[in-house]
Order: C-alpha cells, then structure tokens, then sequence
C-alpha cells in the first residue's frame, strides 16, 4: 500500500513510511508536533507513505477530534489550514493565557548562548545554521529562533542546492552595538583566520 | 576494607574466588564497553585512537590474561606493555611517552605494593600492604565502574537524540509580548564573546599536568643505574632508588632496570615472595653505545 | 499570581488565569503547545494561575490521554517527563517518519573520553578537575571544556581555599539523556562505595 500510493519512484524516501495499522491520523500527529512551517496535504502524504485522499480524511478527522465536535475534549491546541499548509496552533481562547506565559517566561536579556550564537553569525556572516552549530558545537535551533524573534538576525537568502537558511544580523544589532555598519566590529581576525582553518568542512 | 568490593561487584560470578572474581568478569564486559583491542583474538593490540589512559590499559592486560591483580605477574605485563610500546610508531610518540610514565607510575606503585616491600613495609605491615595493594584493586574498579556507566551514557544520548521534541517558531501573536530586549553588552565584549566562541573547544593537550615533575629521561637514569651495577656487587632496588626525591625518578630508573633486563644486561634475584629485590649486572658485551638506544621506545 | 505581577492595570488578560470552567488539562495543552523547553509544574501552575496539585493531577491525565490507556487514541505525541519538566515529544515510533520533517543539526557524537569525564560528574559531582583526573588518571582540560562548552556540565562552585571550580551537570543533560532526574541514572553506588574509600584525599 505504501509504495502504490508514492507511485514507486523513490522507495527509499519513505522507508518510514508507517505500518499498516497505524492510522493515518497518528503518523500526521507526530509530523505535526514538531513541524515549524505549515505542511501541504502532497507533503505530509509523501512522508508517511499514504494516499493524499486519506491524509486529507485524516486532517478532517483530527480537526474534528481537536475541536470536540463528537464529544471528545476540545483540545488546548486546534489543527488549522493556513497559506495552503496545515498546522497546530494555540486555540484562540487560550491566546490569553499563553501570551501571559510568554511574558513571564521570556528574559528581557539575551542568554550567553544567545549572545554568543549572535557573535558567531555577526562575524562569519552569512551563516547557515549547521555551520553555527559547527562552531558552537550544541544545538542552536532554538537559540537561532530566539535572534530571530528579537529582530536581531534576518534570514540572507537559501542555499538554492543544500537548502540551508543562511542568516545575517540586522541593522538592529549594530543599533545596540552603537556601529553604524560591520565594519566596526572590533577585529578578531588573527584568531578568526586561525580558527577558521578548523572550520572549513562546515 | 580489604576484600570488600567483590560481593557487590555486579558482573561477579558466584562462587569463585573473591578477588578473582571482579576482573574474571571484565573481558566480557570490556569487550562491550571498550573498544580496546577486544576484537583481536590473539596478541596484545590497543588501538590508538581509543587508547585513553593507563587505566585502560591496565584493565586490558588485566583482562585479557584474565589474572588476579592482586597476584598478578607483573613482570609479564610489562614485558607485554613494553612489547606493545615498541610496535608503536607515529606521530603519537610523545603521547605514547607520557601515557606511558602514568602506566609506569601505577605499574611502580602496584610493584612496590605487591612486590617491593622495602623499608618500614616489611613484616607487620603487611597490612597496610595488602590495603595498598586493594586501594590500586578499589581505583581499578571504580574506573571500570564509570567506563561502564559511560556506556550507560552513550547509549542514553544516542536513543535521545533521535527523540523529537515540539520546539517551533512561536506563532507572531505571541511575539508582540515578549518583553523589550535589554541590551547589556558592549562592543568589545561582543567581540570577546566571538573570539570565546570561535576557540576551539578541543585544543590537543598532551596530559601532564598530573606528573608533578619534568620529564625525567630514562636514559640518563639508565646510565646511573649501570653505572652503579657495572661496580659488580649486586645491588638492592632500593639501593638503586636511594636518594631519588622524585618519583619520577624511581620510576625512570625502575623502567630503566626494565630495559636493561631486555638486553639481558641484568638479572634479578628475589628470595621470598616480597623480599628484597637485588639486582645483578649479568651482561657480557656491554658498551655504552647500548645506552643510546635505551629507552627510544618511549619517544625518547 | 498574575494579577500581582501586572498590578490589576489590564483586568481582561489575566483575571485569574484560566475561567474555572476549563479544565485544566486544555490550559496546559495550549502552553505545551508553544513551550520551547520542559516545564516545571510550579511554572505552569503559575502561568494559567491553577494549584500546583491541580497541575500535577492534569498533567498525570494528559499523558493516560495520549498514551491511550482509557480507550482514547494512543497520540503521535507524548507528554514527558524530561529534564527537570514537561514537554511534548513526537512519540517514539514515529521517530523514522518524523525525520525528514525536521532539520535539526545534531552536534557530533561525545568522544569515549568525554563520556567517561561526564559519567564521573555526574556521579560525584560536585567535583575538582583535579578529582576527576585523578580517577581517570589523565588530563581532562581539555574534555571539560567541550563539556562546558556544550552545556551538559556547569561550574558549581569555586573552593575558596583551593580555588579549585567544582562542576555539575546540568538540566540540559538530564534532557539529552532522557531523564527527569539524577535519581535515574542506573546505580553504581555499591562499586564506588567501596572503592571511595581510598579516595577521601582526592
């Protein structure tokens, strides 16, 4: 069933797929929870080896269940279809609660791993985030989205072959800085150049 | 606290003997653990890229001769570490050097506790001996106990890391109420911050911080060690060790004796299980040309 | 709580948190749902203004409800327990599917040495360099470091007679590891008793 359905041209970009016996409505679960970006219904089908007729059920399926309509609980979080993509979101009447939470939560200050993530693209700009992560050796996927909510950072363009997200900083960090343009940046090149020999396979 | 350890060993097998036990257990374990030459049916093998520390290589020696460590023939580990040593060639030498003093260290230690007594050991210290002796017993295990544990771990980081947990870009309604940004950092603290981040985080150190004395060259304590056994009065180790103030010292010259026993240049004699170790000038063509080579084995 | 914190000036965004009428278990959902991090039940309790005990009860319920145990679907999701808090995790099986959903760059693997280093950390920690040198009879400058560099280790203290940094591990560890606490790792203590008690002078 699997194959069929992505018309066997590329077996191996779904070997995932999902056993037979999982419902469709799971395996879009999980893609959901940790998609960034809304998800086409073509997509999500080619990534868990199911007709897009059943993923488009499923969708259907999982609005209804998340909003409560056959009494099942009406979920903190609702499944929408926004700019031709599907997505989870918060339920707008929780808006509330979680822009409160947001506020508490967030620090005014950047963290040291923030600061130091900003450093790095100030300086090796523009700069995927694979290459970012090279350098600072973690994970900088969270830290990447922080900088980019604070305006800090901008994405510079896509790599057209790798697809890799390279970023820039803004014209707001040189604001805080107090620089007029990266030029000022203090120089940091003697080591730069040394360190960077290490980095080239980034 | 003597034979304490093995009961709670976890790998120990019941019903052997006690102190054999814990490391009867370690070949299997290693082999799963380690790295370390496990792979290799026959002859002593470590691979350097995984070879990190005395410790392990006690453990494999141990191991693999599957022996007691408290009755272990030291001499045929050495003898299988110095053969091991020479195989070695590369760029690692200095590594290979320095790891070697700490193995030689330990080595000594191990022979004086369970071999040497010398001086204020002898007799009713027996004691105090045998708890050396456990104490280098209780420091193998414990390393073996965190090797194991480190398995633990990087099983446990590998399983995670394939974990996906919901991490995405907040949704903009939210964005507007993140508190304003305070900006606290200067400029040239900024810049610090990306020197701090641009430094390498693993900068190859050859670990001696833990020798609290310079290289000692095992050459020219080999040319004292021959210079007072070419007299041809048999001499005592501790004779031979008499005024090193540096264990650095007594090791080089012991490693030294080690050498020269290869070249057959000396012979030792050991009446009791314990007693003194004399050692005799046995060799029949020596020069000192000999000396140049001695000790090229461990990058010198 | 809330309330205090904006000092009544804006009665419509945080009355009380939540109406009485949600339960809480949908609050939860919708701060789950933007949570970038595990989190803590006093912070959550906080955050929609209901008892801790409240929460601790909710959050018990909402993973039987995604695990499924009454009848409900088993989610694609899961509720952990993880690092000190809670987080929404694709559920394990869907990990393969999941994959090439997400881009996320995994720093490289911890060197065997590493992972010793981390393991006698944890273990007793707080602890000197020195210390932990000494059990593993090698210099671990420079394994420390990639320790603290990735944020799995912290310092916790500097001796103030020996000057000597003792360092932790941190939560962000516990997470990579998978567990709530230092209380799961796997027990060693019946080796490490006996064998410490050489080491009192270390």
């Amino acid at each position: 069933m699997d194959s069929e359905t992505i018309d066997g041209t590329d077996v191996e970009s779904a070997p995932a797929g999902i056993p037979d016996d999982v419902a469709t409505e799971r395996a879009l679960e999980a893609i959901l929870m940790i998609a960034d970006e809304p998800q086409s219904v073509v997509g999500l089908a080619a990534g868990i080896g199911r007709p897009v007729a059943d993923v488009r059920r499923a969708l259907a399926a999982l609005v209804a269940d998340y909003d409560g309509v056959d009494g099942t609980p009406r979920r903190g979080f609702e499944l929408r279809e926004v700019g031709g993509g599907w997505r989870l979101y918060v339920r707008g009447e929780f808006d509330d609660v979680v822009r409160d939470f947001v506020h508490t939560q967030s620090p005014a200050k950047l963290s040291q791993a923030a600061l130091e993530t900003l450093a790095v693209i100030a300086y090796k700009q523009p700069i995927s985030r694979g290459a970012i992560a090279s350098i600072r050796a973690v994970n900088v996927d969270s830290v990447v989205r922080t900088l980019l909510g604070r305006g800090l950072i901008t994405e510079a363009f896509t790599d057209s072959e790798t697809g890799a997200i390279h970023y820039a900083t803004t014209e707001l960090l040189l604001t805080q800085l107090g620089i007029n343009s990266l030029d000022e940046l203090p120089k940091i090149s003697p080591l730069l150049d040394d360190g960077s020999k290490g980095f080239d396979d980034v | 606290m003597a034979r304490s350890p093995e009961p709670e060993a976890p790998a120990a097998p019941a019903g052997t003997d006690p102190s054999a036990v814990a490391i009867d257990g370690a070949p299997d374990e290693m082999a799963e653990s380690t790295e370390i030459a496990a792979e290799a049916p026959a002859g002593f093998r470590v691979h350097l890229a995984t070879f990190d520390g005395p410790f392990d290589l006690l453990l494999s020696l141990i191991s693999k001769r599957e022996l007691d460590i408290t009755e272990i023939a030291l001499s045929a580990v050495t003898d299988e570490f110095l053969t091991y040593l020479r195989g070695l060639d590369g760029p690692d030498e200095l590594e290979e050097a320095s790891e070697f003093l700490v193995v030689a260290v330990t080595l000594l230690d191990w022979k004086i506790a369970s071999l040497l007594p010398q001086g204020e050991l002898v007799d009713a210290e027996d004691v105090a001996l045998l708890e050396a002796r456990d104490l280098l017993f209780a420091r193998l295990l414990q390393y073996r106990a965190f090797k194991e544990a480190s398995g633990w771990f990087a099983t446990q980081l590998a399983a995670e890391s394939g974990r996906h947990a919901r991490s995405v870009r907040l949704e903009d309604r939210f964005r507007e109420r993140t508190p304003e940004l305070r900006w606290t950092t200067s400029l040239d603290d900024f810049a610090a911050l990306a020197l701090l981040a641009f430094t390498p985080r693993e900068i190859p150190v050859v670990g001696l911080d833990h020798l609290h004395a310079p290289l000692i060259s095992i050459r020219e304590q080999a040319a004292h060690v021959v210079s007072l056994l070419r007299r041809g009065e048999p001499v005592t180790f501790r004779q031979l060790i008499a005024g090193a103030d540096q264990k650095g010292v007594i090791v080089a010259r012991f490693l030294a004796l080690l050498e020269l026993y290869r070249h057959a240049a000396v012979g030792f004699e050991q009446l009791e299980p314990l007693g003194e170790l004399t050692v005799r000038w046995t060799a029949e063509n020596w020069s000192d040309e000999n000396l140049v080579n001695l000790g090229a084995d461990y990058g010198q």
